[in-house]
């Protein structure tokens, strides 16, 4: 952990300061391109022009090192799984994940029968937001994405957390 | 000239010449870094926006519940500036620690003292050294070394590839950018940088300002070598396979996160406009204004200067929103087959033609 | 910093450990950096003794010279040393002594 | 001359210092929870096979040999670029020239030669449909 | 204020001089040869060579620097144990040199030298050109040779390295 | 057509078509040990020329007919196609691969061995394909259970909250 | 120039890699930027397509073809109906047919756009594949308006389709052919004609037709090799026979016949021919007629088993079924033009640059959906 | 040679062109930009009359909703779904009780004890909603906005919320309608259990 993190009493100054911290944060969510199947397809159309997910201050990461949010876009296969799991702890913290779409939140069409999908991605790493639909159309995601960007504006990085 | 004049004002008022030293140098660089910060922030919002304008789209916008990043997003760099601060600093356990952190700190350095020589008007210059431009092309391998170490020194092999790719890049495109500088230093005769641009003075072919891209057709032809060595020098599309995302995730900075991260960021693009400051200086006419005796004040020429640097910087952002990216071994083709014999024909070119002409 | 046999000073341990680096390490590359080092001492000499010794730029212009020897006698080693490396796998300068037939 | 390079002395060590401050206010406000799976080397997603600590085929070896070899050129075009002027208005103009043209040829004889023997190309290699601009090119072994 | 400058700069450039030499690791030896050369370069600005600093820079730094860090990827495996290379006679070595050291430090010390303070020169690269288009005009074309020359053997010899 | 063929297979390869009842029109049904000679034979003949294989579907039959392999092979020159079938013993299924015929085979045979078990003999690199290496069992055989774990991550057989 | 051998690195490119269009995993060895080996590792999209077949019935089965190849799902519901169709014998309404072309041709100028855009991220060049995704939007809407999806769209039943065209929706089609048409030249000019394209694309990773014919390579990929088969002219389904257009096939313009550059060129041109059939169906379109006349009340194909290919715009997409005459099918295999265009692509690819794989990889343009099923 | 200068002169020369469309679209960005600012500005849906037997079934794939008053738990939804994400129970009632009607007037003889939709594994295919005959599980929008408005922004923190509960009946209601089991249907299940 930081060697600032959750040391201050809450005060004024030590809230705005916060505020304007989990401001930046909300405000530029870099995600790292996770596409998986037919929902990372939906993904590029809302990072493309009609959408532009650069409008909210997302902008797209290759390396999990630099990015902030990981949209899992698709079917989770067993064979995947594993990796994101990997993936997700390479990122650097703070870090957030988005199930987009059925497959990831909950295997989706594919859970009845199969074998290799894993049923939910919050199996294997913690889920911010669910966003539902298959493929969750672009408003969807954008509204999941400002969803996050509220939950991450709540966050009071430097304050105690008050019990 | 500034540190100078502060320097006398400053010894008038302290005793110690040392300290008075130490604190103009501070004055003047302490302002540097910061014009370095918001440079980069306003550069990184004009690439975000020009981008966007290029595709069709709108780019960061703040508006709405959530998406507050100021007005048409102008905060949207700040944002990303303060978020990167507040980012984890992973240092990969495989990694050799002390190189990884070092490599920042020497690629930022190498961009950080180049910007010493620039002038930015008549009396904005923090050293004007006698050998001004030579000393740029200098310092400006150090970023090499930054990169070789970075990339290296992360272990891992995105990271190789990038920093193998981009050294050699870097070196082979100095060049043909030193052989174009050279033809500048063959019309004025001075490697200071004020001297250069002093010599730009006035008229040439009656009408056109006297920069010395104008004055033969060789140095038009030395510019576009310059420029294009430039922007290759700066990783830039078409030239960026240092970089290629589709290729090399994040290439030599694959594994960095965070602050560390952003100083590469920063000392890209303040290599962006030292590149384009030197093209400005060197053929552009630095911070005369484009029609001679017009505008001329120091204040305009800080306008002009950072004017014609804005659109020089504009114009790699736009290569970099149109082109593909070349593969390595073209990229290389490109240096030492097209612009090496271009920049060599130059100098030729224009030794002949200000021989017979005499200037 | 005004006294001629400061610089003179800094060249010697300069050049003592390229010395050093030449005779003791076996990497021929490292070889190499030793080489370096001597040959910036020598430099170092040459433009001071032009400093101090009138201002008359012949120290400069050998000091050029050196470094031109130098980037050639850089690139040629490397050159060499990437053969050994080749037909040898090793550039351990002892061995490939050895190894010449 | 002392003033302009203790200017960039100073610009170091603030250099330094510069980047030095905003790591350590990182370190204090920024989360850091080094676990083994986070620091382990990316390699888009899977076990990274192997350091890149290899040896590595540098193509770019041979660029940054000729490289050098110009650089050097080009450092003994500065000066002579700085007195042509001074040369041209003494009348010595075309002599000069001559002397640094002939200088400059003999290093084109040099690129000419690279050229003319590939050395500058990149490519070698065994392709199993190559044809066109790739066509014949010596594969790997021959010379 | 100067010598104190003067002074951090030659520790910078004999400490990483010695790094150089005594690290096992060649590639941290390559790179505090950067630090070396920079301070160097350093002294050069204090002998009044500023364009000397620069060549200094450009050259070692930008060009042999990174043909031997190209030299070193090329030829260490540098994650196995070779890059750790060995110094071997490492005692004899630093005795011959030390004394070598010592002789040389004694001589400079004793000679009574000659010196002819002169003013800063405004323009050095001026003055190099000029000597090099008149006085030392054969040497400069014999330069020229001498870089074909290595192009030319060194590319051979690297084609021949297959 | 395929009664043309299996004519000329019977009379070059005696005993590789397996005799029926009614000789089908749509397929010929072939024993699988000469295959390998058969499937250069159609390949190379000038009057045949089965240049490009489409397809090979593994079939399962169901407990008591066993494992079927079946090919989809079409010509270009000609543009004729036949399908090719050959019934596989339940247990031991070995079938020779045409991976070097076709070299389209090569995956397409992984898949079946992948999916079905059924071993290929003579492919060079007879690995899984789609699964991991580590998967167990034949999944699209219909006596196929799905594994409860793997590599520690649950299969949740019932879903949450839904009893 | 001399080789100046290093190690051998082996590198993973994938699963999560920008450019490998998903979670394709490329394990590749180089020495140095020259690739000498490739082996592509599938498998990380593996969603048990057949074996979810074997569960359902034939009805719920094409929800479940949507999403195997989910870039061009139209062509995918294409080709299923159309097999269990000829299972059945069920001869559907004109109407349909109709719609079923104009749909199917409309969803092959998305895929190609999809495919060409990403392959020009794959090159570098960002803006055409928003300028692509931008045009690809309208067509969405179009299918929206259709179907209500915008991706996946459960349109095309067996016997029939599930809605009637929408009031509007031939107008709008108009005005998009004609918005489109000169799109096609802003492309060009923006990337095919480039001459950085050019040089990165151009006799770089040839296909020769021989070999693409043994890896089983169909669709824009064989035709970019010369070879003129495309089963809508060849093996005439639907009512394709009726149509006027060209199979457009690989010249080697730029380089080689084969090269990536001609797989790129023969999507840009079989855009255009959608373009005319899709206007051409427009035109002909029968207006009356119901779309759900020939639903037949319980889909129950008889004990059999059929192999039909119909023309997606990867290639030729086969749908092998087995039927043992109860409601849902015995088995399904989709036979995926992708995947064996993936497998050809360690044959085409090794010996290349790094660059060059990843070019080539574009080219082949591959869905891993499709692949992995 | 000319080959060289006729390379240079096309990579000028289409560079030039490339980058003149570029700037065009920096330029004319007002009339060329798509971008739909979501939260403030939603697209222009356009008018979705799909006839489908004469029925105005809206096809916007979003939410499914359900109108549990119009259901008669007939279950053929529930049928339809490849995925199973449907989950229909109901409890027969004595003889005799009104249960009401459904607004297409047929008279509901099921009590619907429980209608979930677990719309995380819903693949939105729309099959469900053609067999209903009462038209009560719907996708909304279009010609439905007036049962619901369109509704396809509804993400959530936690998963569970994404299963809906449409079922209303209260304990006390599933109590006054159970009949009690006959004797030996008791025992059968004892037995089996
Ligand atoms: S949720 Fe639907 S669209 Fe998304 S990956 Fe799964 S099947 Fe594809
Ligand atoms: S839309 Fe499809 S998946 Fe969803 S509940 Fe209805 S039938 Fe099931
Ligand atoms: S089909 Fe309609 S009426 Fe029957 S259970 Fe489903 S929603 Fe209720």
């Amino acid at each position: 952990m930081g060697l600032l993190e959750e040391k201050f009493e809450d005060n004024i100054i030590v809230a705005s300061f916060d505020k304007i911290l989990s401001w930046a944060r909300s405000t530029s969510p870099w995600f790292f391109q996770f596409g998986l199947a037919c929902c990372a397809i939906e993904m590029m159309a809302t990072a493309a022009s009609r959408y532009d997910l650069m409008r909210i201050g997302m902008i797209p990461r290759s390396s999990p090192r630099q990015a902030d949010v990981m949209i899992v876009a698709g079917t989770v296969t067993m064979k995947m799984a594993l990796r994101i799991k990997k993936l997700y702890e390479q990122m650097a913290e703070p870090k957030y994940v988005i199930a987009m779409g059925s497959c990831a939140t909950s295997g989706g069409p594919y859970s009845p029968h199969g074998y290799h999908v894993l049923k939910g991605v919050d199996i294997v790493i913690p889920v911010d937001v669910y966003i539902p639909g298959c493929p969750p159309r672009p408003e969807s995601l954008i509204e999941g994405l400002i969803q996050l960007q509220d939950k991450i504006r709540k966050e009071r990085p430097l304050t105690k957390k008050s019990v | 000239m500034t540190v100078d004049v502060l320097i006398d004002w400053l010894a008038n008022l302290v005793d110690f010449p040392e300290l008075a030293f130490i604190l103009a140098v501070l004055i003047c660089a302490i302002p540097a870094f910061l014009f370095i910060a918001v440079y980069a922030l306003v550069a990184i919002y004009g690439e975000l926006k020009i981008s966007s304008f290029m595709q069709d789209k709108v780019g960061p916008m703040g508006q709405g519940p959530g998406l507050h990043a100021g007005k048409w997003g102008l905060l949207q760099p700040v944002a990303d500036a303060l978020k990167l601060l507040l980012k984890e600093d992973i240092i990969p356990a495989s990694a050799d620690t002390k190189l990884f952190i070092l490599a920042p700190f020497i690629v930022f350095i190498g961009a950080f003292i180049s910007f010493a020589a620039l002038p930015f008007n008549q009396n904005l210059i923090i050293a004007d050294m006698n050998i001004g431009v030579f000393y740029i092309l200098a310092v400006s391998s150090l970023g090499v070394i930054g990169l070789i170490v970075a990339g290296w020194s992360s272990n891992n092999k995105w990271s190789l590839y990038g920093a193998m790719r981009s050294s050699a890049q870097i070196v082979s495109y100095e060049i043909p950018a030193a052989l174009s500088i050279v033809v500048v230093i063959m019309l004025t005769g001075t490697l200071s940088m004020q001297g250069i641009i002093q010599h730009q003075d006035g008229l040439v072919w009656g009408i056109l300002p006297n920069w010395i891209i104008f004055q033969n057709p060789f140095t038009f032809l030395a510019f576009f070598v310059f420029f294009i060595s430039g922007v290759s020098e700066c990783n830039r599309t078409p030239f960026d396979i240092p970089e290629a995302e589709s290729e090399l995730v994040a290439g030599t900075f694959t594994e960095y996160s965070g602050m560390r991260y952003a100083f590469f960021f920063l000392s890209e693009y303040a290599n962006m406009f030292i590149v384009s400051g030197v093209a400005a200086v060197g053929f552009l006419g630095g911070w005369h204004s484009p029609i001679p005796g017009f505008l001329e004040a120091p204040g305009w020429g800080l306008f002009w200067f950072l004017f014609k640097v804005g659109m020089l910087i504009f114009v790699m952002m736009w290569f970099r929103w149109t082109f593909p990216r070349l593969r390595v071994d073209q990229l290389m083709n490109i240096c030492w087959k097209v612009l090496l014999p271009m920049a060599l024909l130059n100098i030729f070119g224009v030794g002949i033609w200000t021989v017979l002409a005499g200037r | 910093m005004d006294q001629l046999h400061n610089y003179l000073l800094i060249a010697s341990v300069l050049f003592s450990l390229g010395l050093f680096a030449v005779i003791t390490r076996r990497n021929a590359v490292a070889v190499l950096m030793g080489v370096e080092l001597i040959l910036n001492s020598a430099n170092l000499n040459f433009l001071a003794f032009s400093r101090f010794g009138g201002m008359n730029f012949n120290g400069h212009i050998f000091a050029l010279f050196v470094i031109i020897m130098a980037a050639a006698e850089a690139a040629v080693a490397l050159a060499i040393i990437i053969n050994l490396y080749n037909n040898y796998q090793s550039i351990n300068v002892d061995e490939a002594g050895q190894l010449k037939r | 001359m002392y003033r302009d390079f203790g200017t960039i002395f100073v610009f170091i060590i603030l250099g330094i210092i510069l980047v030095y401050v905003p790591l350590l206010i990182q370190k204090l406000v920024a989360p850091s929870n080094p676990t083994p799976d986070k620091i382990s080397t990316y390699e888009c997603g899977e076990e990274a096979e192997g350091s890149a600590w290899i040896r590595f085929n540098i193509r770019y070896y041979i660029i940054a040999l000729i490289f050098l070899i110009f650089d050097v050129e080009v450092v003994f075009l500065f000066p002579w670029a700085v007195i042509f002027q001074d040369f041209i208005k003494e009348g010595n103009g075309m002599l000069v020239f001559v002397e640094m043209a002939i200088f400059l040829l003999i290093l084109i004889t040099g690129l000419a030669y690279v050229w003319q023997k590939s050395d500058l190309d990149w490519v070698k290699r065994k392709i199993a449909f190559a044809s066109g601009r790739y066509k014949n090119q010596k594969l790997e072994g021959e010379n | 204020m100067s010598s104190v400058l003067f002074w951090i700069i030659a520790f910078v450039a004999i400490g990483s001089a010695f790094i150089v030499v005594l690290n096992k690791n060649l590639f941290y030896s390559a790179i505090a040869l950067v630090f070396t050369f920079m301070g160097v370069a350093g002294l050069y600005v204090f002998l009044w060579a500023d364009f000397m600093a620069g060549v200094q820079v450009m050259i070692y730094v930008g060009g042999i620097l990174v043909l031997i860090l190209f030299g070193i990827m090329l030829t260490n495996r540098i994650s196995s144990v070779n890059i750790s290379h060995s110094n071997y006679h490492q005692g004899i070595g630093a005795v011959i040199v030390i004394g070598i050291f010592f002789i040389l430090g004694w001589m400079i010390l004793e000679t009574p030298w000659l010196r002819i303070v002169e003013q800063e020169p405004t323009q050095t690269v001026g003055k190099i050109g000029r000597l090099l288009m008149t006085e030392y005009l054969l040497p400069f074309e014999v330069a020229s040779v001498l870089l074909l020359a290595a192009l030319i053997g060194a590319a051979m010899l690297s084609r021949k390295a297959n | 057509m395929s009664k043309n063929l299996s004519e000329v297979l019977l009379e070059k390869f005696p005993g590789s078509v397996i005799e029926m009842e009614e000789i089908p029109t749509d397929h010929i049904p072939l024993n699988g040990d000469k295959w390998f000679e058969i499937a250069l034979f159609i390949r190379d003949e000038p009057d045949w020329k089965f240049d490009s294989l489409q397809c090979i579907t593994g079939v399962d039959l169901g407990e008591e007919n066993g494992l079927e392999v079946r090919y989809n092979l079409h010509s270009m020159v000609h543009s004729h196609k036949i399908e090719i079938r050959i019934p596989l013993n339940r247990d031991k299924p070995v079938v020779p691969s045409v991976e070097q015929v076709w070299r389209v085979g090569d995956w397409f045979e992984r898949e079946v061995y992948d999916m079905y078990g059924i071993t290929f003999k003579g492919h060079r690199d007879l690995r899984r394909i789609l699964l991991p290496d580590d998967w167990e069992g034949w999944p699209l055989r219909k006596d196929y259970e799905e594994p409860a774990t793997y590599h520690g991550i649950a299969v949740p057989k019932e879903k949450e909250g839904w009893e | 120039m001399g080789i100046v051998h290093g190690d051998e690195m082996v590198l993973n490119i994938g699963p999560q890699h920008p450019s490998t269009h998903g979670v394709l995993r490329l394990v590749v060895k180089t020495d140095g930027e020259i690739v000498s080996q490739i082996r592509p590792v599938i498998g990380y999209l593996h969603r048990c397509f057949e074996k979810h077949c074997e569960n359902v019935s034939y009805d719920q089965v094409i929800p479940y073809t949507d999403r195997c190849d989910y870039i061009a799902s139209m062509n995918n519901n294409f080709g299923f109906v159309i097999a269990v169709e000829e299972m059945m014998e069920i001869t559907v309404p004109e109407k349909v047919e109709y719609i079923r072309v104009i749909m199917a041709e409309l969803n092959r100028i998305a895929s190609h756009l999809l495919a060409l855009g990403a392959f020009g991220l794959d090159v570098g060049a960002f803006t055409p594949f928003l300028y692509m995704f931008r045009d690809r939007e309208r067509i969405l809407d179009l299918f929206e308006m259709t179907c209500g999806a915008r991706l996946l769209y459960n349109y095309m039943w067996v016997g029939g389709l599930s809605h009637d065209l929408p009031v509007g929706f031939l107008e709008k089609a108009h005005e998009f052919l004609d918005y489109f048409e000169p799109k096609i030249k802003e492309y060009n000019d923006l990337l095919m004609y480039n001459k950085i394209f050019i040089e990165r694309t151009s006799d770089v990773g040839v296909l020769p037709t021989d070999v693409a014919v043994n890896y089983g390579v169909t669709g824009p990929n064989l035709r970019g090799s010369g070879t003129k088969w495309d089963l809508r002219k060849n093996e005439p389904y639907s009512i394709y026979d009726r149509f006027n257009f060209e199979v457009p096939v690989g010249k080697g313009q730029m380089g080689t016949i084969g090269d990536c550059w001609d797989r790129y060129w023969v999507r840009t041109e079989e855009m255009k021919e959608s373009v005319g059939i899709v206007r051409q169906a427009l035109n002909e379109l029968p207006v009356e007629g119901d779309v759900h006349e020939a639903l037949p009340k319980k889909i129950r194909p008889p004990k059999g088993s059929i192999y039909k290919r119909t023309e997606s715009p990867r290639g030729d997409l086969g749908f092998y079924i087995i039927s043992d005459g109860s409601p849902s099918p015995s088995r399904v295999k989709l036979r995926s033009p992708a995947f064996t265009a993936l497998s050809a692509l360690s044959v085409i690819a090794e010996g290349w640059m790094m660059s060059d794989v990843i070019a080539i990889l574009g080219s082949l343009d591959i869905v891993l959906g499709e692949i992995d099923r | 040679m000319s080959k060289y200068f006729h390379d240079l002169w096309s990579a000028i020369f289409s560079s030039m062109v490339g980058m003149g469309i570029t700037l065009k679209h920096m330029f004319l960005i007002r009339k060329g930009n798509v971008t739909l600012q979501y939260p403030e500005e939603k697209w222009p849906r356009p008018e979705r009359k799909i006839g489908y037997d004469l029925k105005d079934y809206n096809v916007i794939r979003s939410r499914l909703h359900h109108n549990i008053d119009d259901c008669t738990g007939c279950n053929k939804c529930a049928r339809a779904c490849p995925v199973g994400c449907i989950k229909v129970e109901t409890m027969k009632v004595p003889k005799g009780t009104d249960l009401g009607t459904t607004s297409n007037d047929t008279i509901k003889r099921l009590l619907v004890t429980r209608f979930d939709i677990d719309m995380t594994e819903c693949m939105y295919c729309n099959l469900c909603t053609y067999p209903c005959p009462e038209e009560c599980i719907f996708m909304t929008g279009g010609p439905n906005s007036s049962k619901h408005p369109l509704d396809y922004e509804y993400s959530e923190y936690d998963r569970r919320n994404l299963v809906f509960n449409f079922a209303k009946v209260t304990q006390e209601e599933i109590d006054k309608y159970t009949i009690p089991p006959p004797e030996e249907q008791q025992k059968d299940e004892v037995e089996s259990s």
